[in-house]
């Protein structure tokens, strides 16, 4: 870990100028038998290593878990937020400022929404996204009543659903439409399907005004989607994507596989998890339906100067202005957890993104083979997964009694689905990121079969 | 910051049996910086905002008071942040603060039903409304119509069409106030219910509520308070004692949680007895066990593990819940700061707060009237609203609005209530100095002093800031939401 | 508990502005049984008691002694820190810029320091403050240099010391005086003496330099001390107080009663204890001394345009200017910890500082006076004491014992002074301030009932 | 802020049995303000001061460093932040972290003995040339004088006179470089030891620092490093390795530990074994002790609570230890920070931070090479010192340095080292960009060009901000160091 302000490039950058063909040389005034060679192996240690170093030195750090041994997910996960983000999304002069509306004295705040703006429109290819929703749940709703109120036709009431939908989304989702008389389709989902299954169904759907994939869906399961999207637009429908920021960092972002609207929850992107809130509804959409868009927009502009500035843009399609005619009632946002996001992007950077993508990644993919191999337990989505599966136990096994065994050892396991499903007994859901150490899958994996070892009553 | 996070340490195997794995992304544009780089970045943003914690911030409406330091400080303990929300041994200690906020909502409003889920004013709004339309409909009736003075905020109406159901205007009276007759003239029974600010966004006591929530009682419908002005109110009148069956809190207004660039808000619901299994859930309830007692007392010193019975607390969906308004438990970082303001203030402080805020008001009001003369009446509550004096000279609210951050004190809520023309809606707050009051009035008579004599050094404001008056005008015509950052 | 921005004689002005006679008359409008009468019994918690509560909802806060059963002083004292001054006092525009050295663009740190240097001048009642220093010690150890360096003549090397100095004080003045050849007199303490006593000892001194008066002692003794530096200067000595910022709430200050230097730790001023530093140490003189003055001064002056403004002032008695001759070979201060005692006296003012100081005062008084009831037990400085007192246990009884099985019942019941002096087994010092509540207080004198009884080994 | 007090819930009881109580105090003129009204006063002052998080702040020989975030979170834990040094309890953890940067001070330095309670660089060479003092005593010599180049830091004949012994000066030789042949010169039994900053105050490296020692160890003298430029050589260069017996390192400085306003900092004290009982104490020691481990270890993320031995830490005075300088265990904040800095950064973070400060120098010395012409030779280390090249056009050094923060960067350290005549000493640091080492390469090229064009935009310095230059010469002549608070 290093804290240098210039970059491997501008470092040759600067040799070159100084005409030197190593840094050594830098030192040649100093005889070599007096220059100490470097200690290759201590490269320093990680925030997260820190931080787990110091709560194990104070005997009790706080009673509970440790963080390499929460494996719990299920749409808020478990993420290494920097010391930076958590430094600066506290600075005052952004939690105590209001919403802009004297643009001239908030640049801060609307700099910082414009560059979120940026930076997520980036992430997901997508035009234009939102100064912020209140969650991905809430986000997901709205993507619905935008795609609703600009369906073809009064008959067009069927959304087809692909991809398995957190219980407690679908419970928002009716919520938000409960008088829309809406038919949602779902594709049913087996634990394998082709993507021409899928356009196959759609077919069969009349009165498509949209289509929603999930990807990553609950489970984790992960999808290319392009084909499906077409075959949504052929219909005449909106193409709508639910996704996962983090996500995006690895696979190909819903802007480039079609998505008209996109939704996605952004807590893993600096936000605590603060036991489920404040989070951050992320929504997006093409620039042809920024009319459309709920929430408010940070546009560019110039001052009487010719300077360039910010402002809150596209007002009239809020309710201040448009009152009941308005795209929907929202006004408050989740301003300063868009900060947060703007700030763990700007910190990580494309490539701590990519690094921190990989780690869950390839993590998840090493724990769901081990657990799997263990005898009797079968992996529910063996298509790729991202950062998350869900696994079967052995007959007789509650997915519930299990978990409660292994927080007795000191493991947050992951969520029994009987949680949301008292029929899903034997399913956990089970998330992995970068806090969770190699070493601490192993021991998981030890502790099931251990566990798994002593049959249930 | 690529060297500061952890190397991968499995295989880059992927573990896919079925469907093949999805396109690798290639291209990624977001920027790698220094830690430095990003720290100076952001304060210098930072450094471009007006503050409460900078300057007076007299938004009317919106309630910019002082957000204490101790509750930030709180919330920032480990184990609130780091808390999932499906954690077991969670549930109990979290139900618990989401409970102790229930218990002082109801207190406070003097309605037993509460819900923290809502995440913001708009939600809770929304939420109330289906909660309306629910009950109707389980009465067998299909009321479309809802009442709603023209001085509302325009979530009010812009809810209610969300909700599916159909907004009707009903002018304010000649004092800045709704009139019984008024509402009686549209009372029929297609009328779902009527939704009231109290006091209003002219910052006005609504005398004849009680009344108007008789009447509409009477016809079968229920009354809405909206609560987003019950900061003026908290601790000395109870909504549900006015007639009230539903109302909405704004966390951050009464409660002085931060709501920096427009939120994080929560949007708290309060209904009666009887609509509240209609309540969008989970809520916090809690259960006698026996126990040896650990837990603290608050404001009790000793702690002394007598044996005993106490509270035990969880979460449920209320049985014929109008549904989840979002996922998880609502936002419940902000709830557990309102939580440690009430606590820290006591009803007592709560009520001293709600007066200090008024008497502010008042004082300001009256100070001004020879510069700025209110719209309405002799007296106010928390905030009072001023037509634009300085209209013959040609200069617009907004142009006094932007002299004013020239001085240094962010400007008043501008053209709103749309009633009142041209307005300026001025709210101190209780968290303000007597200096600071009359800071304000001083800048505001100079400023209306300038007007007169020079009106084109207002329509230029701001003068003294980085940037100059932006272009509003030119962000709408010719939108650009975003950089394009280069490959 | 309340953040309100008036203060009650404002709100007087108020209201007769208004020609109100009550603030209920604000709600005259609302007919009087809508409005409910206030709930007398809940003015709301401080914000001491809120943490008390927080940590205990967490059952393990940190697996440690809880703040109010900490009764440890001896130099560093458990006091109440305002989350405020903890907020302020991590302000990177404080703590990332350096030495003044270019005021224009110091004027925040150059005016934190005049306002301290004014506020700590003011409870001293001392005409200059220097801009701070290490800590108590090191600031005492510079006091008498400077008064060494002033000294009437060659032979006078003579140092008197009235009350108890804390032995690390003593150890860190031996050092930094080692060289001087200073004669250091100690007025042998006894449990009890007069003024007049000390006059007369003071007398017996034929070549003093100067005299210094340690109040509230090591053991939390005060004393009036005026007489006593009457007897100094008319010896031709100069007149030196070591004492604690807060006791200068509480009785009359130095500088009221003639103190020509005064020195003090600033620690119990908004400075966390953390074990033992950074902390803070006070140094102030009379204005004709100021020349003598080691440490950095603010001082004020104008700009160009008159405005006004602050500087770094009377450099040239410092190393980086006059070097073998400077006043000493401070470099560095305290500035961070001279911030935090601003922001403390700022946030609490006098009414709040005032209270502070009552409440370990006459707290001090109430366990002292419970404790000494115990048979056996005696207080050993029964003289005035201030926020400390030290008690002997009884014949047989090893405070460092009963203090390692009180620590096992959850108390840091105090210093057992065997840890200074090897001979000192039966002394125990106990420190009360205004985080040691009643109940804490009345726990430890039960605990101490119980652990004397059963009689040691 | 009163109400957010404790009450007094004890009788206002004396309990004194000898002498009186002293007189009570009538008047305190500390006023009372709200908590907003404190906050926004120094919310105020923070925005007045130029930081590293705001700006580049090159001052030559300070080492404005960035101050790692997580440095601070870790110091923020509440552990830390509320033990009291006596604490029995605590004693083990905390003598486990001094220990921890004790071990690395000796890994970087070279040298074994290790005392980390001196509270600043100053207090560190008061404490080492109290060790040379009392080393020489005990060998029954009287010596006294202290050898100190011409370009050392003020602190080194200060420190020297503190202790009582006497400093004598050497020329820095023609190349900006301490000269054998000079040393030689004054060399002779009256010498206790010799100081030397390597590299030196001019960013230069002392080649014949290792003969000098040879020859100053010959005549039975010790030699003393200043490490106040450490931070150019640590992980490279091990000053034990030179020759350096004794040596003071400025955390801050080289660790990245805040400094704010001139402190709080630490001056850890390093010596050979020889001289290591001789140390300023306590110091952190460990033994081993066998023991079912639960302590984590970093670097290896398991935690499986195998037994076995490990070690145990408390605090001891060195045997024959010039005393305490200062009470408990010096900055322990200070140290903590530092030691986090180490660890994060590994041994070859720390060597990789010295080769970018030397290159981000030597980057900036070449690029400025037309404009500002170094004082000495043709490279340097982690800083360089140029003569203000303005100074035919009567501009002052302390011009340039003023117009400097009109363009928003601070000045460099000005006028020292004392033998370059009016030095402009630049230290970019390896926390900056190449964009930022750009950015004061141009402002300064600016600023040279108006110097010749119009000295007095550069005299009149600064102008854009809040106050203009200030009367330094009416603060000596009338000093006013305090306000007068009204009764």
């Amino acid at each position: 870990m290093d804290f240098i302000g210039v970059n491997h490039d501008d470092k040759n950058r600067q040799l070159k100028f100084l005409g030197l063909d190593s840094e050594d040389a830098l030192f040649s005034s100093v005889p070599e038998q007096l220059r100490v060679s470097p200690a290759a192996d201590d490269n320093g240690v990680t925030e997260l290593q820190l931080r787990r170093f110091f709560s194990g030195l104070q005997k009790t750090p706080d009673g509970s878990i440790e963080q390499a041994r929460r494996f719990i997910g299920a749409g808020a996960y478990n993420h290494f937020i920097p010391a930076c983000v958590d430094a600066l999304a506290s600075d005052s002069s952004f939690t105590t400022a209001y919403t802009p509306y004297q643009p001239e004295a908030s640049q801060g705040t609307l700099q910082a929404l414009f560059e979120y703006q940026t930076f997520m429109g980036e992430l997901l290819m997508m035009d234009v996204v939102n100064a912020s929703h209140y969650d991905g749940g809430t986000a997901l709703a709205e993507a619905v009543r935008m795609a609703f109120a600009v369906r073809p036709g009064d008959d067009h009431r069927e959304f087809a659903i692909i991809g398995r939908l957190h219980p407690e989304i679908v419970e928002v989702l009716n919520t938000y439409c409960s008088h829309l008389e809406i038919r949602f389709c779902e594709f049913s989902q087996e634990d394998t399907f082709s993507t021409e299954e899928v356009v196959k169904w759609l077919q069969g759907l009349e009165y498509l005004f949209a289509g929603l994939v999930v990807s990553p869906d609950f489970y984790g399961s992960v999808i290319d989607y392009e084909d499906v999207g077409h075959e949504i637009h052929r219909k005449g429908g909106l193409f709508l994507v639910h996704t996962d920021p983090l996500s995006c960092v690895m696979f190909e972002p819903p802007g480039s596989q079609g998505a008209d609207i996109v939704s996605a929850e952004g807590q893993p992107f600096g936000i605590p998890l603060s036991y489920g809130g404040p989070y951050l509804g992320i929504l997006a959409c093409k620039e042809g339906l920024v009319r459309k868009l709920p929430g408010r927009l940070c546009g560019e502009t110039v001052d009487d100067r010719g300077q360039r500035g910010f402002v809150l843009t596209l007002s009239t399609r809020e309710q201040h202005i448009r009152r009941e005619r308005a795209t929907s009632n929202i006004c408050t946002n989740q301003g300063l957890m868009a900060l947060r996001a703007l700030l763990y992007m700007a910190w990580m950077g494309k490539s701590g993104l990519h690094r921190i993508a990989e780690l869950c990644y390839y993590r998840a993919n090493y724990l769901a083979r081990k657990l799997a191999a263990l005898p009797g337990v079968e992996l529910v989505n063996p298509g790729a997964f991202f950062r998350e599966f869900c696994i079967r136990l052995p007959r007789g096994c509650s997915a519930k009694n299990v978990t409660a065994r292994l927080t007795a050892q000191g493991f947050e396991a992951g969520v029994a689905l009987s949680r949301f499903d008292s029929g899903n007994t034997r399913e956990l859901l089970i998330a992995v990121t970068e806090v969770n150490t190699r070493e601490s899958m192993d021991a998981l994996v030890e502790a099931c079969t251990e566990v798994l070892g002593k049959k249930e009553g | 910051m690529l060297s500061n996070l952890p190397e991968l340490d499995v295989p880059r195997d992927e573990y896919t049996q079925g469907k093949g794995v999805p396109k690798k992304r290639r291209h990624l544009t977001i920027p790698d910086h220094s830690e430095l780089e990003v720290v100076r970045h952001f304060k210098g943003l930072g450094r471009a905002n007006f503050s409460i914690d900078d300057t007076m911030y007299p938004l009317g409406s919106c309630t910019m008071k002082y957000n204490p330091k101790i509750s930030e400080e709180v919330a920032g303990n480990s184990v609130f942040k780091n808390t999932h929300p499906y954690s077991e041994a969670g549930e109990e200690l979290h139900a618990r603060i989401v409970h102790g906020l229930q218990d002082f909502l109801v207190s406070l409003t003097g309605l037993p039903g509460v819900s923290l889920t809502p995440a913001a004013g708009a939600q809770g709004e929304l939420s109330g409304v289906l909660i309306i339309r629910e009950y109707q409909r389980q009465r067998g009736s299909s009321r479309q119509v809802m009442l709603i003075p023209d001085s509302a905020h325009g979530t009010n109406p812009a809810s209610v069409a969300m909700a599916g159901l159909v907004p009707k205007t009903i002018k304010t009276g000649p004092e800045g106030r709704l009139r019984l007759a008024d509402v009686l003239e549209v009372l029929d029974e297609s009328v779902a219910g009527i939704m009231v600010t109290n006091p209003n966004t002219l910052g006005i006591f609504e005398h004849e509520l009680p009344a108007i929530a008789e009447a509409v009682h009477e016809i079968g419908g229920l009354v809405y308070g909206d609560g987003a002005n019950f900061n003026a109110i908290a601790g000395i009148i109870r909504p549900g004692d006015l007639g009230v069956d539903i109302m909405h809190i704004n966390l951050h207004k009464t409660f002085g949680t931060p709501h920096g660039g427009g939120g994080p808000g929560a949007g708290p619901l309060c209904v009666t007895r009887e609509l509240a299994p209609f309540l969008p859930g989970p809520v916090a309830v809690s259960q006698t066990v026996s126990h040896k007692s650990t837990v603290t007392e608050l404001g009790n010193d000793s702690n002394d593990g007598r044996e005993g019975s106490r509270q035990s607390f969880r979460f449920v969906m209320p049985e014929r819940s109008v549904g989840r308004v979002r996922t998880f438990y609502g936002n419940f970082g902000i709830t557990l700061r309102a939580y440690v303001y009430i606590l820290v203030h006591g009803l007592n402080g709560i009520r001293r707060n709600s007066i200090q805020a008024v008497l502010n008001a008042n004082y300001l009001r009256k100070r001004l009237q020879p510069t700025l003369s209110p719209a309405f009446g002799d007296e106010c509550m928390h905030e009072f609203v001023c037509p634009n004096p300085l209209v013959t000279q040609g200069v617009h609210t907004i142009d006094i609005a932007k002299r004013m951050l020239d001085y240094g004190i962010h400007a008043p809520t501008v053209y709103f209530p749309l009633i009142v023309k041209e307005a300026l809606m001025i709210e101190p707050t209780e968290s303000e100095s007597l200096a600071q009051l009359d800071a304000l009035g001083e800048v505001l008579e100079k400023i209306v002093k300038e007007g007169l004599e020079n009106a084109e050094t207002l329509k230029r404001a701001p003068h003294n800031l980085p940037l100059g008056r932006l272009d509003e005008l030119l962000a709408n015509k010719k939108p650009v939401y975003r950089h394009r950052l280069g490959g």
